[in-house]
Parts: C-alpha cells; sequence; structure tokens
C-alpha cells in the first residue's frame, strides 16, 4: 500500500542574518497510511514545528531545504511555489490544528467570515449562502451550535469551543492529512479528553484520512497515536509503533521521557518520575556523535566521538549504537 | 549565536510574540501584488493635484494692493484688537506715536530735538502755560474744520473720563483764548501748579491726538460719559482723523490704510504734493525674523523690528539709518535699577565697584549687535540733542568706566573681603566679617540681549569679588518684581518713547521719589527706592534739581543743573546704567521705493513710515522703477 | 511534616463577580484549613474557582463574604499588603511575564532582594543568587549575561523556583507552574518544589488541573467545582476511593499510561 | 431605558465619563493660570506706567481690575474697599462661578491683553485658518501614512528599506526644525513658494479665484511641514503594528490554511490600524501645538500665537477659551474615537454585550 505521505530523508535549515544555518531538521524520513495517526514526541526545540512547516510545503525563509523531499501521493510538495503550495496543498491535501487555539483566531472577525476566508482561497467563485449552509452543516457535525458560534467573535468564545472551532475550520477542505500541534496542551483534562474524542470521530467520518499528532505526552500518544516517532534534537531517535515505544523504548532518550512521566494511578507515587537534565544541543554547528550523549543516563566514552544512525532493531528504528 | 537557539526553543514553545526574539520568518513572505488601499490611492492624488495647482505660476495682476502703490510696513504687532484711540493700547494706527490717520500738535524731531508742526504751526512757553496755535488750514478728513473747539473737547471732555490718563499729572485744563472767532485756534495749556513741568507737557503735546469732537460728543453722550463704555467702541469703520491716509480694511493678518487725497496738509504743508503710496499696508507677522526675512525679501519697505546683525543684509537692499556701527541712533538707556533697601546695596561703594566691574565694550559688542556708542557714565546720552548737557570732564573725574582694579578699590575702601578659592569667588564679607548674600540680577526669561547683559555683568562683578548671580525669571513675575521692589538688581529702561522731556524723563524715571511706596507696594518710577525723603543720607539736592529742570527757560542753566544732576548720579550710582539702544529701530529696503531718509540724507527724523515724525517720507518715496 | 498549627483558615469564603443578573460567584462558602508545612493542592477544571481562590490567600483578591485568617488574624490586618507578601509568594503560569524582558536574569534575581527591609551586602546578594541557581540545578556560568528569552519555559520556570529560594517566603502558591512546560522538564519543577519545602518548612498551595500532578505532589487534595470545595482529603484517598462524581470524572479524564482512557483502540 | 439596549448603554456610559472628564479639565484649565503670584494687571501696569503717578497709575490699575472683574463690586459697580481703602479681590472660586455662568450664555469675556476685543471674536477669526491646515494635514497624513507604514511591513524588501528610514529621519527632526528647512529650501533657496502668511499681502481675504489660489500657494509649505511628519510618525507605527500583526499565531494560522494573501493582508491593515485610531484622536488634541509651530515659522494665520502670548502675558479669558476650545476637540476627537473603536473592535463590542 502506498503512504499517503512519505518524507524523505528530510533536512531543513534557517539561515542566520550572520550567514550561518541551523540546521533544525536532520535526515527526518517516515511514512503515513491512510488511516493511521503518527504521534511525534519530542521536548521544545527538537525540532517539531520546523518539521510541520516542511510537511506542509511551507517553506518561507530564512527556512529553506537542505535536502530530502515530502512527497504527497508521489508528489514532492515543497518544489512547489508558495502561490502553488497556497492553492493545491495547503488546508486541502495537508491541514493543521495549531497550538493556541486562544491566539489563532482573527480576533476581529467573526467565526463565519475566518471560516468563509478559509473556503474562499480555494473556490473563488463559491456564492455565500451554500458557503453558509456547508459551515452550518459541519460545526454542527463536530458538535457545536452551529447558529451561536457561526456568528461569534473568537473573544466570545469559552476556550473548549474555540479550540473545537480551530478543529472545524482546520478540517473544513476534508483535508488528507491534518498535523494536530499540542492541541490539547492548553485545555484542561475534561476538554482536552473530548478534543481527541472529536478528532476520533473526523477520522471515523472520513472527514480526514489521516494525522500526524504532535505532544510531548507520551501518555497521551499512548491513547492517541498507533505509531510513534520520537525526536530529538532535529532527528528521529526512535520509531515504532506505540507500544514498542512505550513499554519497549530502545533508545535512552525514548526512556527517559518515560521514565519522567508521573501518573495518578494507585502504586504509582513510590516511583519518582525523573527529570531529564541540562538542554538539547545547539543546531547552529556541526554536530558529531550521538546528540543525546551529554545528558544520556546511559552514555559510554564511545557515544560522544560516532554518529548515530537510525537502524532497525526488533522491528522498529533507533538511533543509538548500544540499543539492542 | 547562543541568542538565536533560544529563539527556536522559544519558537517551540509557541511563545506568543517576544521583543527581539522574532526570527523574520513571517515578515519576508512571498511578494504580493501592491495593494494600496484605494482611499489612500484618491487621496495621494488628491495631494499631488493641490501641490501642482499651488506652484502654478504666481500672479500678481488682480491685486487689490497693487505693490508700485503700496508702502508695506513692519510696524505693528499682534492681531487688530480695537481702533478706539482712547485706549491704552489700541491697534495700529490708532495707537500712540502714529500720525497717518490722527494727529497731534508736533512732531518731535529726535535727531534734533526740535519740535516739528504738525496740527499746529507754533508754541510758546510760558512759567504757567504753554500756548499752542492750530494750523488754520487744518480739516478732518470728513471735510469739517479742526478748530481749538475740538482740542478743548478732547481734553476737557474726554481725556477726563480716561481712568490714569498721564497728561493730567501735568496739565492742569485746556483753554481756547480765541473763543469768540469763528475758527479759534489758539490755545492755552495750562500747567499744574503744584508739579509745573512746561517738558512733559510739550512730551504730551507730541503724542496725544485731536479728535473730532462731532464725531466724539454724540458717542460720550450715548457712553453716559462712561469710559468703559466708551472705550469698547471699536473705531474701526472708517474713523474720522486729520491725517494724510483713512482706513481701509483689516483683518487678522493686516492692517491696509488708504490716502486721502484731500488731505489738508498736502497743500498747507508739504508744497501741494500728496504721499507717493495709495497704499499704507501693516501686514502682522508673527516674528521679529518674518518681518526680518520679508524686508529682505522686498515684500516690505520698511520696519521696526529688531533685526540681528543688519551689516549682513546690506547685499540684500536693506539699510538702516547709518550703514556702519551703530547703524540706529541711540535713544534710551537699559539700566539694572539698584534695590538700595537690600543692605548692603544701600552701600555707595558697593554701587560704585559694580559700576567698574562691568565691561561696557563687552556689552555693546556681545549683547546688542553692536548697536550703541562707547559708553558713557551717567544717564544723559553723549550723543543728539542731549549731547550739549553731556560733560566729558565730569565723565572722566567722577564716572564709572569699566576698571577691575578701581572695582577692588572701592570694596576695600568699603571694607569688603572677598574669598576666592581656585580663582573661583567663594564670597563676599563685609567689613564686619559677615557674609553678603548672593546678590541676583534679573530680567525676563528669553530676552536674550538683557539675558546676554546680565552675563556679562555677573562675569565682571564676581572677576572683582562681588558675589553676584544671573536670575532669569518668567515675565509675569518680573513686572511684579520690578514694580513691587523685589529684586537686589533688575534690568530696565527708564522712560520710553523719544521726546522733548529726555534727558530730564530719564532722570526721574530713576531719582523720582515722589511717589514714594515701600517695599511690597507699587512704584512706577525710582524701583530702586533711592533717596528716600528722611532717609539717613538722604539728598535733598537731587529732589530740587528734579523739579528745578523742567521750568528753567535758560538753556545755560538748564545745561548747568543737568550737568550737576548727572554728576550726582555717577557719584552716588543710584542705578547702573549699562549701554545706548535706538529708541526704536529704523531698517528700510529700496527694492520697490527709494528715497528713504538716512544719515546721509537726514531730511526726516530716523522713524519708519506710520511712526510718529515717519509719515513725512512718504512725501518723499520715489517708485525704485522710475529712478533707474 | 506539616505541623499542628495553622497556617490558613477560611470559613464561609466566597467571592462574587458581576451584579444582578450576571452576578457569579467564583468561590462560594468555602471552608478550609491549611496546615503549617503542608502542600495542599486546589484541583478542578478551568473556571472552578481555583485562581481566584488562590489570588485571595495572596491578598490579591478581597472575599465578598466570609473570613479568611493568615496565622489566626485576618488577612487584610496590616494596611500594607507587602506585609503579607513577604511571607507569602508565588509562582505562575508564564514565568516569562513574571520577568522583565530587557534585563538580564541575574540582575532581575538580584533586585528580589529590594523585597527585604535589609538588603545584605553585595557580596552576599551574588553568593545567596549562586546557591540559589545551584539549587534549581542551574550552574550560574549557564545563565550569565542572558536575558529571558535565551531561556527556555522549563529553564525560566526554575528561574521562578530560584527567586522564592531567594525570597524564602514562608508560603508560596503556586498556580499552575507546570502547565507551560515540557513533560520532561516538568518532573524537575516538582522535584524542586518539593525541595523547597523541605528546605525552607514552606506551607506550598498548589495550583492544577492534573489530579495527577496534585497527586505526587500534596499532603492534601481540594477538588474545586463551580466555586465550591467538592472533596478534599489525601492523595490516596482522593485518587482511590473519590466520593465525588466531580473527583471520579477528574480522575478518569486524565490519560494514563496503563489504564483504559478514551475507549477506543487507535487504528493501525 | 438603555437598560435592554448595549449599544446605547454604552454610548451613553462613554458620553457620562466624557461629560465628567470635560467638566473637572474646565475646571483645571481655570485653575491653573490662575494659581500664581503674578496677575496679568501687574504686566499690563508695568508696560503703561513709565509716564504715570502714583494716583494716575493706581486709577488705571482699578480701572482694569474692575473691567477684567477681579475684583468685588457693590451694588452701584463701585469697587469695594477693605478698611485700608484697598480693593478687594475676588475669590477664584466667584470667578469661576462668573466664569460658568457667562460661558453657559456664550460668552467668553473680553481678552486682556488684546482689550477690549471679545475672546470668541479672537478665536473665530483664528480658528478657521487652524482647522484648514492641520485637519487635512493630519486626517491625510494619518491615512497615507498608515498606508505606506502597512504596505512597507508587508512587502519590505527595498520598498521597506528605502521608506522606513525615511519615516524616521522624517519623524526624528523637530517638527519646528523641518518647517524652517523647507523655508529655506523652497522658500529661500529655490524660491517656489512663499514661506510669509496665509495669502498674498496684495489682497484681502474674500471668495476670489485669485484669493483662493493665492492662499493654496501659501498653504503648500505649511500643510507639508506638517502632513510629512505626521507621515513619517505614523508610518512607523503602523509598520511595527503590521509586523507585529503579521507574526501573531493567526495570521500564521491562516497562512497555514492557505487563505489568500489579499485576506490577510485585510487581516494586518484592519487589526493593526485600530490601535492608529487612538493615535489619531491624540494627534488632533496635539493641533494647536502644532498650530504653533506652523505659525511662528510661517507666520500662517491661526490659533496658537494668540494663545502663545496669551499664556505669556497671563491673559486669563484668552487661555481660558483656548483650552476649553481645545478640551472640547480632545473631547470629542477620543469620543469619536472611542465610539468608532467600539464598533470596530469586537472584543471591545464582546465585552459590551456580556461575552459568554
Amino acid at each position: 500500500m502506498t503512504p499517503i505521505l512519505e518524507v524523505d530523508r528530510l533536512s531543513l535549515h534557517y539561515r542566520t542574518r550572520f550567514g550561518g544555518r541551523i540546521h533544525a531538521v536532520d535526515d527526518v524520513s517516515f511514512t503515513l497510511q491512510k488511516g493511521e495517526i503518527l504521534g511525534i514526541a519530542g521536548e521544545s526545540g527538537c525540532g517539531k514545528t520546523t518539521l510541520v512547516s516542511g510537511l506542509m510545503g511551507l517553506l518561507i525563509p530564512p527556512l529553506h531545504r537542505t535536502t530530502g523531499a515530502v512527497r504527497i501521493a508521489g508528489r514532492d510538495i515543497l518544489g512547489l511555489t508558495p502561490d502553488e503550495a497556497r492553492r493545491t496543498v495547503l488546508g486541502r491535501e495537508v491541514s493543521m490544528i495549531p497550538q493556541g487555539a486562544l491566539n489563532s483566531l482573527n480576533p476581529t472577525r467573526k467565526v463565519k467570515d475566518l471560516a468563509a476566508d478559509v473556503i474562499r482561497s480555494h473556490d473563488e467563485r463559491a456564492d455565500r449562502s451554500a458557503i453558509h449552509d456547508r459551515l452550518r452543516e459541519r460545526f454542527t457535525k463536530i458538535g457545536l451550535d452551529a447558529d451561536a458560534v457561526l456568528d461569534a467573535y473568537p473573544v466570545q468564545l469559552p476556550a473548549g469551543t474555540k479550540q473545537r472551532v480551530v478543529i472545524g475550520i482546520s478540517t473544513l477542505l476534508n483535508p488528507k492529512i491534518v498535523i494536530a500541534d499540542e492541541p490539547s496542551s492548553a485545555l484542561d483534562v475534561s476538554t482536552q479528553k473530548a478534543v481527541i474524542r472529536l478528532l476520533f470521530d473526523l477520522l471515523d467520518e472520513g472527514i480526514v484520512s489521516s494525522m500526524i499528532f504532535i505532544t510531548h505526552e507520551l501518555s497521551l500518544l499512548r491513547h492517541v497515536s498507533s505509531r510513534i516517532a520520537v525526536m530529538y534534537a532535529g532527528q528521529i531517535v526512535e520509531l515504532g509503533t506505540t507500544e514498542q515505544v512505550i513499554f519497549d523504548g530502545r533508545q535512552p532518550y525514548t526512556r527517559a521521557l518515560m521514565g519522567s512521566m508521573l501518573s495518578a494511578e494507585p502504586g504509582q507515587k513510590a516511583r519518582k518520575p525523573v527529570a531529564i537534565e541540562g538542554a538539547p544541543p545547539y543546531l547552529g554547528q556541526e554536530l558529531h556523535g550521538c546528540r543525546f550523549a551529554p545528558r544520556c543516563p546511559v552514555a559510554k566514552p564511545d557515544c560522544a566521538g560516532r554518529d548515530q544512525v537510525l537502524r532497525e532493531v526488533k522491528n522498529h528504528w533507533v538511533r543509538c549504537h548500544h540499543a539492542e | 549565536m547562543v541568542g538565536i537557539a533560544a529563539v527556536f526553543q522559544k519558537k517551540n514553545l509557541g511563545k506568543p510574540w517576544q521583543p527581539g526574539a522574532q526570527p523574520s520568518t513571517v515578515e519576508e513572505s512571498p511578494r504580493p501584488r501592491l495593494l494600496i488601499p484605494s482611499f489612500a490611492r484618491t487621496v495621494f492624488l488628491l495631494v499631488v493635484v493641490l501641490g501642482f495647482t499651488a506652484c502654478g505660476p504666481k500672479q500678481t495682476t488682480s491685486d487689490e494692493f497693487p505693490r508700485h502703490e503700496t508702502v508695506l510696513i513692519g510696524v505693528a504687532w499682534g492681531e487688530p484688537t480695537s481702533f478706539n484711540p482712547i485706549l491704552q493700547n489700541p491697534s495700529w494706527p490708532a495707537l500712540q506715536n502714529t500720525t497717518a490717520l490722527y494727529q497731534t500738535f508736533f512732531f518731535f524731531n529726535q535727531l534734533t530735538g526740535e519740535l516739528e508742526p504738525q496740527l499746529a504751526t507754533s508754541y510758546q512757553e510760558f512759567p504757567d502755560r504753554i500756548e499752542v496755535e492750530l494750523n488754520p488750514a487744518a480739516t478732518w478728513n470728513d471735510g469739517k474744520p479742526l478748530t481749538a473747539r475740538d482740542v478743548v473737547f478732547t481734553y476737557n471732555r474726554l481725556f477726563r473720563i480716561v481712568p490714569g490718563f498721564p497728561a493730567w499729572q501735568y496739565l492742569d485744563s485746556v483753554q481756547m483764548l480765541d473763543p469768540e472767532s469763528p475758527r479759534p485756534r489758539r490755545l492755552s495749556f495750562r500747567l499744574r501748579a503744584e508739579k509745573p513741568n512746561p517738558l512733559m507737557v510739550l512730551h504730551w503735546l507730541t503724542l496725544n491726538y485731536v479728535l473730532p469732537e462731532h464725531v466724539w460728543e454724540p458717542l460720550l453722550v450715548a457712553a453716559g460719559n462712561d469710559y468703559n463704555i466708551l472705550s469698547k467702541n471699536k473705531m474701526d469703520v472708517d474713523p474720522v482723523g486729520s491725517g494724510p491716509y483713512r482706513m481701509h480694511s483689516y483683518s487678522a493678518e493686516k492692517i491696509v490704510l488708504v490716502r486721502d487725497d484731500n488731505y489738508w496738509g498736502n497743500a498747507a504743508l508739504y508744497g501741494g504734493q500728496r504721499p507717493a503710496p495709495r497704499f499704507l499696508v501693516a501686514p502682522l507677522y508673527k516674528s521679529n525674523d518674518h518681518y526680518s526675512m520679508a524686508l529682505q525679501q522686498g515684500r516690505i519697505d520698511a520696519s521696526n523690528t529688531f533685526i540681528p546683525r543688519i551689516w549682513l543684509k546690506a547685499r540684500k537692499g536693506v539699510r538702516a539709518w547709518y550703514d556702519e556701527p551703530p547703524y540706529f541712533p541711540p535713544g534710551c538707556r537699559p539700566t539694572a535699577f539698584i534695590n538700595v533697601l537690600h543692605p548692603p546695596l544701600d552701600d555707595v561703594h558697593l554701587r560704585r565697584a559694580m559700576a567698574f566691574a562691568i565691561n561696557y565694550d563687552d556689552i555693546r559688542e556681545l549683547a546688542v549687535s553692536g548697536y550703541s556708542v562707547p559708553h558713557e557714565p551717567g544717564f544723559i546720552l553723549p550723543f543728539g540733542p542731549e549731547a550739549r548737557y553731556f560733560s566729558k570732564e565730569d565723565a572722566l573725574k567722577y564716572g564709572t568706566y569699566f576698571d577691575p582694579a578701581r572695582a577692588r578699590a572701592e570694596l576695600k575702601e568699603g571694607g569688603y573681603t572677598s574669598v576666592f578659592k581656585d580663582n573661583e569667588l567663594v564670597e563676599l564679607r563685609d567689613r564686619t566679617g559677615k557674609r553678603v548674600p548672593t546678590l541676583y540680577i534679573q530680567c525676563p526669561t528669553g530676552w536674550s540681549d538683557w539675558e546676554s547683559i546680565i552675563r556679562i555683568m555677573v562675569r565682571g562683578m564676581r572677576a572683582v569679588g562681588i558675589d553676584a548671580r544671573e536670575q532669569f525669571v518668567d515675565s509675569n513675575a518680573y513686572y511684579k518684581a520690578l514694580a513691587v521692589g523685589d529684586f537686589d538688581l533688575i534690568l530696565t529702561t527708564p522712560s520710553g518713547i523719544p521726546s522733548p522731556a529726555e534727558p530730564w524723563s530719564r532722570f526721574n524715571g530713576v531719582l523720582d521719589t515722589k511717589d514714594w511706596a515701600p517695599l511690597g507696594e507699587r512704584m512706577y518710577a525710582n524701583m530702586g527706592r533711592f533717596n528716600r525723603p528722611g532717609a539717613p543720607g538722604y539728598v535733598p539736592r537731587i529732589d530740587e534739581l528734579l523739579a528745578k529742570i523742567p521750568v528753567t527757560t535758560q538753556p545755560e542753566e538748564r545745561v548747568a543743573l543737568y550737568r550737576e544732576l548727572n554728576r550726582i548720579c555717577m557719584q552716588l550710582q543710584p542705578a547702573l546704567p549699562l549701554v545706548y539702544r535706538p529708541k526704536s529701530f529704523y531698517e528700510f529696503s529700496t527694492k520697490v521705493w527709494t528715497g528713504f531718509p538716512s544719515a546721509a540724507s537726514p531730511t526726516v527724523s530716523p522713524n519708519i513710515p506710520g511712526e510718529g515724525p515717519g509719515i513725512q517720507i512718504l512725501w518723499k518715496l520715489r517708485p525704485a522703477d522710475a529712478a533707474k | 511534616m506539616p505541623s499542628d498549627s495553622l497556617c490558613f483558615e477560611a470559613n464561609h469564603l466566597s467571592r462574587a463577580f458581576g451584579h444582578g443578573r450576571r452576578r457569579r460567584l467564583a468561590v462560594n462558602d468555602a471552608t478550609f484549613t491549611i496546615r503549617e508545612r503542608e502542600i495542599v493542592s486546589l484541583v478542578g477544571q478551568s473556571g472552578c474557582g481555583k485562581t481566584v481562590l488562590a489570588k485571595m490567600l495572596l491578598r490579591l483578591e478581597k472575599p465578598t463574604s466570609g473570613q479568611l485568617l493568615f496565622r489566626g488574624r485576618p488577612i487584610d490586618a496590616a494596611a500594607d499588603p507587602r506585609e503579607h507578601w513577604r511571607q507569602v509568594q508565588a509562582v505562575f503560569q508564564d514565568p516569562y511575564a513574571a520577568f522583565n524582558q530587557f534585563f538580564s536574569i541575574r540582575s532581575q534575581l538580584k533586585a528580589a532582594f529590594h523585597l527585604f527591609p535589609q538588603r545584605p551586602s553585595e557580596r552576599e546578594m551574588e553568593e545567596r543568587v549562586d546557591q540559589a541557581l545551584l539549587a534549581v540545578n542551574i550552574r550560574p556560568p549557564d545563565i550569565e549575561g542572558k536575558y529571558p528569552f535565551e531561556l527556555s519555559g522549563g529553564q525560566m520556570q526554575r528561574m521562578l523556583l530560584a527567586r522564592i529560594f531567594i525570597l524564602r517566603p514562608q508560603v508560596l502558591i503556586a498556580d499552575e507552574p507546570t502547565s507551560m512546560v515540557d513533560a520532561c522538564s516538568r518532573a524537575g519543577i516538582l522535584e524542586y518544589l518539593m525541595k523547597l519545602k523541605e528546605e525552607l518548612q514552606m506551607t506550598i498551595v498548589f495550583v492544577t488541573h492534573d489530579i495527577g500532578l496534585a497527586y505526587y505532589v500534596s499532603d492534601r487534595i481540594f477538588i474545586l467545582h463551580e466555586g465550591q470545595i467538592v472533596e478534599q482529603g489525601t492523595p490516596d484517598a482522593v485518587t482511590q476511593s473519590p466520593t465525588s462524581p466531580v473527583t471520579r470524572q477528574l480522575l478518569d479524564d486524565i490519560p494514563s499510561l496503563h489504564r483504559e482512557w478514551i475507549g477506543r483502540a487507535p487504528r493501525a | 431605558m438603555f437598560a435592554n439596549h448595549p449599544t446605547l448603554r454604552y454610548i451613553a456610559g462613554r458620553a457620562g465619563w466624557y461629560a465628567l472628564t470635560f467638566f473637572v479639565a474646565v475646571a483645571i484649565n481655570f485653575w491653573l493660570p490662575r494659581l500664581g503670584d503674578a496677575n496679568p494687571v501687574d504686566t499690563l501696569m508695568s508696560k503703561v506706567s513709565g509716564s504715570l503717578d502714583a494716583k494716575s497709575a493706581r486709577d488705571k490699575e482699578e480701572s482694569y481690575l474692575k473691567e477684567f472683574g477681579l475684583v468685588d463690586l457693590d451694588e452701584q459697580g463701585r469697587i469695594v474697599r477693605d478698611a485700608d481703602g484697598v480693593p478687594v479681590r475676588t475669590s477664584i472660586l466667584s470667578q469661576f462661578i462668573r466664569y460658568v455662568g457667562m460661558s453657559v450664555r456664550g460668552d467668553f469675556g473680553s481678552s486682556i491683553v488684546q482689550y477690549p476685543r471679545p475672546v470668541a471674536d479672537i478665536i473665530t477669526t483664528a480658528l478657521p485658518w487652524t482647522l484648514a491646515l492641520q485637519i487635512p494635514a493630519l486626517i491625510l497624513g494619518w491615512f497615507i501614512g498608515n498606508s505606506l507604514g502597512a504596505l512597507a511591513a508587508y512587502r519590505r524588501g527595498v520598498f521597506d528599506r528605502v521608506l522606513y528610514p525615511m519615516a524616521l529621519l522624517v519623524s526624528a527632526i523637530p517638527s519646528f526644525c523641518f518647517g524652517i528647512l523647507l523655508v529655506y529650501v523652497f522658500g529661500i533657496q529655490l524660491e517656489w513658494l512663499p514661506t510669509l502668511g496665509g495669502y498674498d499681502d496684495g489682497m484681502n481675504p474674500g471668495l476670489t479665484w485669485a484669493f483662493v489660489q493665492s492662499a493654496s500657494q501659501y498653504y503648500v509649505l505649511p500643510f507639508f511641514s506638517i502632513f510629512l511628519l505626521v507621515v513619517g510618525g505614523q508610518a512607523i507605527g503602523m509598520r511595527s503594528m503590521c509586523i507585529y500583526e503579521l507574526g501573531t499565531d493567526y495570521v500564521r494560522y491562516a497562512k497555514l490554511l492557505g487563505v489568500r494573501e489579499s485576506m490577510i493582508v485585510r487581516y494586518m491593515f484592519r487589526n493593526a490600524m485600530l490601535p492608529q485610531l487612538t493615535g489619531l484622536a491624540l494627534t488632533l488634541g496635539g493641533m494647536v501645538g502644532g498650530a504653533l509651530i506652523a505659525e511662528m515659522i510661517f507666520s500662517y494665520p491661526g490659533l496658537g500665537l494668540s494663545m502663545l502670548t496669551a499664556i505669556q502675558s497671563l491673559d486669563y479669558p484668552v487661555i481660558t477659551g483656548c483650552t476649553l476650545l481645545v478640551t472640547i476637540c480632545v473631547l470629542i476627537a477620543n469620543f469619536t474615537v472611542d465610539i468608532l473603536i467600539g464598533f470596530l473592535d469586537p472584543r471591545i463590542r464582546a465585552a459590551r454585550e456580556g461575552g459568554h
């Protein structure tokens, strides 16, 4: 089965004002199948957000492609002009649910106008009442009081509703792939659950074909994704099924992430979560050896000197030469 | 580089915008089409169009006041308020010392000190009165004859109700000497017996207008003799005067007078000639600089505003009375009054030390653009009509020139010691060893020439060991301080306009003791409170001299009396005369009109047209093109 | 260990906002005590009133009715609220908002000494800043000359804690201090909070929507819902035998590693 | 009556606040100049007193005091005196009460320095010039400055690199220097345009073609001296507002959804403009100050100089009249913008209508 999305050895960099380069995404490869939810986990600064820009084909200077390709249905979307990308990819092929729903809606436009802007941007001939009907139908479907919400300004909506509105607008054009960037991190636990349910419904309804779900909460990915890619310092360091990564992580970084999780379950209190000390390396310089080695609790002397490649270990991919 | 790493950490955190942390990703979006909102486009076009229409050819054809028939003068200030001549401060040309519309008996020629005929042909001084004879040809410009009746009405009826009308200090009443004549023209101005002062009466005769009885009597009756009601009348619609011009129009930007071709004086005084310009216009600009610029551009023909460094303007055709320093005839004496009620300023040694410490040459050259002649001590101008009262011999013997050594000697003689540290004055001690408080010299802030004068004074005084400092205050506070005596030293100019009463009125301004008031109450002359009758050290001779000079009829005696008074002033130094200044400035441009008098051809007193005797210039002007 | 003396004591505490028909009770008749050296978590969904309650403890909001005692005296007994703030300090959700972007972090940490009536010597201030940095596991040279925007959220949150180390208040109100922090740094923040409590013998009031977090740090947990305290008890009691449906719902909503959460297996 | 109409209630509420502000401002305007020790009669007196003896001076001073309402009068209109015969000064409070009474009837009294000219006359002759110069310059400058600023922020590149430093330069030059520069270059060196006054000295104001043409020639430099400064200042403000807007999450989100550039420009322009509107209101408030500079440099007719001289010579009625006018202008401008923003910015509208 051909994947719906194929990321092939993608490297992206930012040009700095002084001529330097920051290699924010380095040699990232993965595929996304139809109907699949891929989780991407990692801490701040690991390159998740840059990767999202690449996946959407939206390389706005100073972000540039170093090598590699992002293919949707076989077509490399990174080769498109910005206007082509806007018309053919954004919103239709790939859409995006941003992190802060609070700030993602233009405060001075009504929800219906914001949504209509998206539709009109892709279909200039769409007439007003058709758009309105379409919006009503879609917003009702995602469990909103369509009339009230469409006529409101974003500020008038509570946070949970706003996140739903953002999801509704993001999926208006039935995109094949939706990238959800921490869609629930600003919400309380109950609202978060409802939002995740909604995303599942969209998949079940066939409105969305596949999803990439980005978060640093592994406990959330455990319930959401079918496969997980763990990113560290611009690279994928581990890629496997959810079960494999969460309960059988091979990469020391993945295990450290798991070790920092906490859980409100009985008996867990005794297990002390452990923070990962230190910070990811700065990507504006040539890096050699294992990038996690300085923070790695099990680092060996040879780690620092040895560049790591992603290799298959027991059916999943790990970037650590000590992994078995 | 570290910063950029942090930037990406931040970016991924999804933080809102942070100052300084914004990478330029969103800023450099792909090039969209040029999108000028349509309203802005319209507006932009409008501005461009407006600019072009305005830059079109300058046209002068449809001028109401053709340039070659108009003399423009920089003489008026501020927007026109009222043209009522009984106000203290009406707008030009109803302003005092303007003779285009209303007229006085005489012009005062400040160069010769002579009174020249205007409404009156002659006068005669008597011990108790001054008799004046009107020109029999004088008429109002509505055609009615101007007679002694109008004069009597003007003084005895109109001026009686003006509060604080100054002439009544010296004038008792006015009478016709030929009342039975069909056209009475002989008048007697009776002096006030307790204050006989013909000089001041003559002074007022050169300044006070004569107003038409037939116009003002009804107004006076309508106002019920109430000054406040009468003064509300703006008198701006073709008021009746007797001068060579009439009111044409006025706005906030200019006042326009138009020639009265039936002016009686054309025949009676100017040999049948009429003034050259048809219009006399006073544009109202908002600063001195603008009059200066307009004069250089030939937009105005003459101005009496202060123009710095006039010699630089000569190549633009702008000239003053003289072509070299002092450029303008000196006419008054800016003076630092000394408050003798603030000890130790009552000490003559200290006052004289101050006078010796001031570098008068610096003041002349640095503070007043060189518009002055070298300093002589005392209050008499060694110049013009007053020069005859001045004695160089006295000045050398008693006077104070710049001489730091003598300043120090005076201090020593007064028992003062100055404490210096690192060549900086620390304090001045009097003979008991007590510190003399710092003496402040006041003037309004922003009056830059006076500020410079004070800086030069302070520098000189501190150099010889007198603890003096500048004090620049708000002008309103200055006026109050001046009147109530709230100062140590303060700059002011005693007495105002060119006058036959000079230099008596200048002396009187410094020394007058008749209207004595203690500190805190107002005095309008002798604000330094010098020579209070009955106080220790009172010099009765000063009061005697002030009383005697005006009534002296013998010229030699007057010279002797003035000389004596000036000598006392040099010895006692009641105030510090600092520099000579013109009474008013006199600048003209020959771009459009020629024939302006100057030192080389002093046909008229150095006043610009529209200012006192300067009106006579208008008969001498010729268009510049015609001269070529 | 928590002592027996009371730090806060609230009797029928309420706080209303709005007037007339729009009047709404953000905190509704709350009665509770918090002992000295106790860690109490206020847990609830957004809008449940936990932040308003925390602000009242900080003397940033005034109760509309009821009584709030701090160490036996009404909380507003002293005219100058700074009296209160010397003893009670807070850390908030957004560490960037708590620091001025235009001054170096170190200088801002040093500025914390301004709150003391008597400032120590320059050298002592430097030393105490260094100690505080070490206490939150940051080497002083690492932040030398740095500005807030140069640090990550986790690091900045630690700077806030370092400030607390310097100020040494007796009570700390922590309002969602981990919600903007990566999961892997969160454990660290909690660890330093515990350390603060141990070293400074502090009372801590911890505000969070995540009952899981509360479970880890607290001595007692208050569950808030629509302004009311619907349940309070030890972490074990609250999480294992919740009495209120609100608590049960909260527990249910946390995605846990080991328990079924959303009742739907993701498609492979 | 407004209880069920949020918009009307909002406007009424704002109007109420503005009315209150107005009264406070009027009171302050009245009181402040009168607080000092000096008073205008002293100034007038020292200018005329050189030739007066004590009695005439006292007469004169008392007549001034009486005329300007600074002393108490008895029923017959005579000055009330204390035991020493000194006139009893009217307290500021009763002056204020009389002033309010007169103002309500539209009588602002007479100028002291320009006596007997009524304050209303001073203002009505000067105001049209000030308004005709300032309002178009400010409004046009505002529109064009904002458009240019938005363009610079959006297009960046060469356009921005030229425009931004120019705008910075223009707005960094003090306004009077800028005016003097214009006078020097276009008036004195190139002699393209007249620089002194509001129209040719050779004519009187009137609705003739010649006058309009002359007046528009004289209008150009003063206009540009204000206009360019406003353009510069507004462009800089708008540029940074737009750059901020372009960096917001919602612009990024809209881009990621493939929303058309023109729509994004509209988002940006509209949202960045809202704060700029407040700036416009403030600029209108500063009009009289700006007028003064134009008048001092170009001898342009208008209100500014009247006000300056009034302040310098403590001409209370004129000061109070002018500040009253300025207060009214500022308040009206702010009120309008307040209401306008209330309608343009849904965040405020939402708050007004009760939100969620």
